[in-house]
């Protein structure tokens, strides 16, 4: 699957994009998190408020509840503050 | 229409192109959105240098065409178009072009601020400012949300 | 800011003008009316061929400018413009600008409708038609009048 | 005292500004009316429909039983259609 971070997260985890494959057992948004959180400090502080950020995939905001495909975009970032 | 560019926009020039041979118009609502040289942040004086916009493409051109639609089903509008810019910003700089035209005033008004409110809350942009004590990412205010909700079906 | 004049104006150099050296400003709301083509009269095709617009040079300029002071007096406004045509004029051509500034998005956009709404039924203008069916006063609306008692105090 | 008449009230009386003397038991823009419509068949068609006209007494709006003076400038005119 496709991982994009943007603006703070971005920075913290220190990658804009990454390609990964999934363990079997992660298959929703949560689950990939508490994946993700394994990988390293980085991704340890990008994901320490959780409840800040903003996940969507296939580019549609989803909940964190929200299923998770091989194929899938998934993105992480803050809330937005365009306009 | 949407579009997302680095480049800066004439507003007098994207308006009169959004109109052109459309004859039942009868008026034009426009947003414009520019660079504060002021943190929004209450009570603070901090000056901003600089500010770079960073989004999402893809998402971003997805979720405006969206609800440009959605704006056209809740409003009787003749054109409708967004302008949004990234990239690096200085103070007073426009940042966004909201403008709608409709036969109905009210209508025109009314889908302008439905669009720029709920680009200030759903579209994916991020600020970073550049000011006097640093980079910081600009945050999410709570008026916008409240400004937002307002259009909740 | 207001001004009466014959000649056409260019919408983003007056927004440009009036924000120039104004580092505060988040925001702008703009209404821009244009001469429609159809009369105005609902269920009628009459096309509208040319349009003289007449007014009452110093009660005008006396009117808008107590108006646009209310305006800055309700709203915590940076700038505001309002330019309004008379004389000839042709389908699709610009007849009037309306446009406020603020730090508050919802300011701007509040003094910008109560400001038009203000001028349609106030502002002492008034609009001969040159229609199919010979020239003919236009008349006052209904919605215009019930738009502008929404700002009554 | 200096009247003005705009729109269709101009093309009916024929006018658009003139100068009059009034009599002195016209003391009132109600009164001014009631005079001027016994001036000629224009200004009778032109007030025919009092009740939708609207008066202004030194460029302001006033009501049909404002006080007129010498050297007010007093101007009727329909309904506005501007913007």
């Amino acid at each position: 699957m496709k991982i994009l971070y943007f603006a703070w997260i971005r920075q913290r985890i220190g990658l804009a994009v990454e390609e990964l494959e999934r363990p079997p057992d992660v298959t929703t948004v949560n689950e990939l998190i508490n994946w993700l959180i394994g990988q390293g400090e980085g991704y340890t502080q990008a994901f320490e408020k959780r409840d800040v950020i903003r996940v969507a995939v296939n580019q549609d905001y989803v909940s964190f509840d929200h299923p998770i495909a091989d194929d899938d975009e998934i993105a992480f970032f803050p809330p937005v503050t365009g306009g | 229409m949407i579009r997302i560019q680095e480049e800066d926009f004439d507003v007098g020039t994207e308006i009169a192109l959004m109109t052109a041979d459309k004859a039942m118009i009868g008026g034009i609502a426009a947003f414009i959105g520019l660079v504060r040289d002021m943190a929004p942040v209450e009570g603070t004086d901090k000056r901003i240098n600089a500010m770079n916009l960073e989004h999402y493409p893809g998402m971003t051109e997805k979720k405006l065409c969206e609800i440009e639609a959605e704006a056209n089903r809740r409003w009787p509008l003749d054109a409708s178009l967004v302008i949004h810019r990234y990239g690096s910003l200085k103070p007073g700089d426009q940042i966004v072009l909201v403008t709608c035209a409709s036969a109905h005033r009210q209508a025109a008004f009314e889908a302008c601020q439905f669009l720029i409110d709920w680009l200030k809350t759903e579209a994916p942009f991020w600020k970073l400012e550049d000011t006097d004590d640093g980079t910081m990412w600009v945050e999410t205010r709570d008026t916008d949300k409240a400004a937002a909700a307002r259009w909740k079906k």
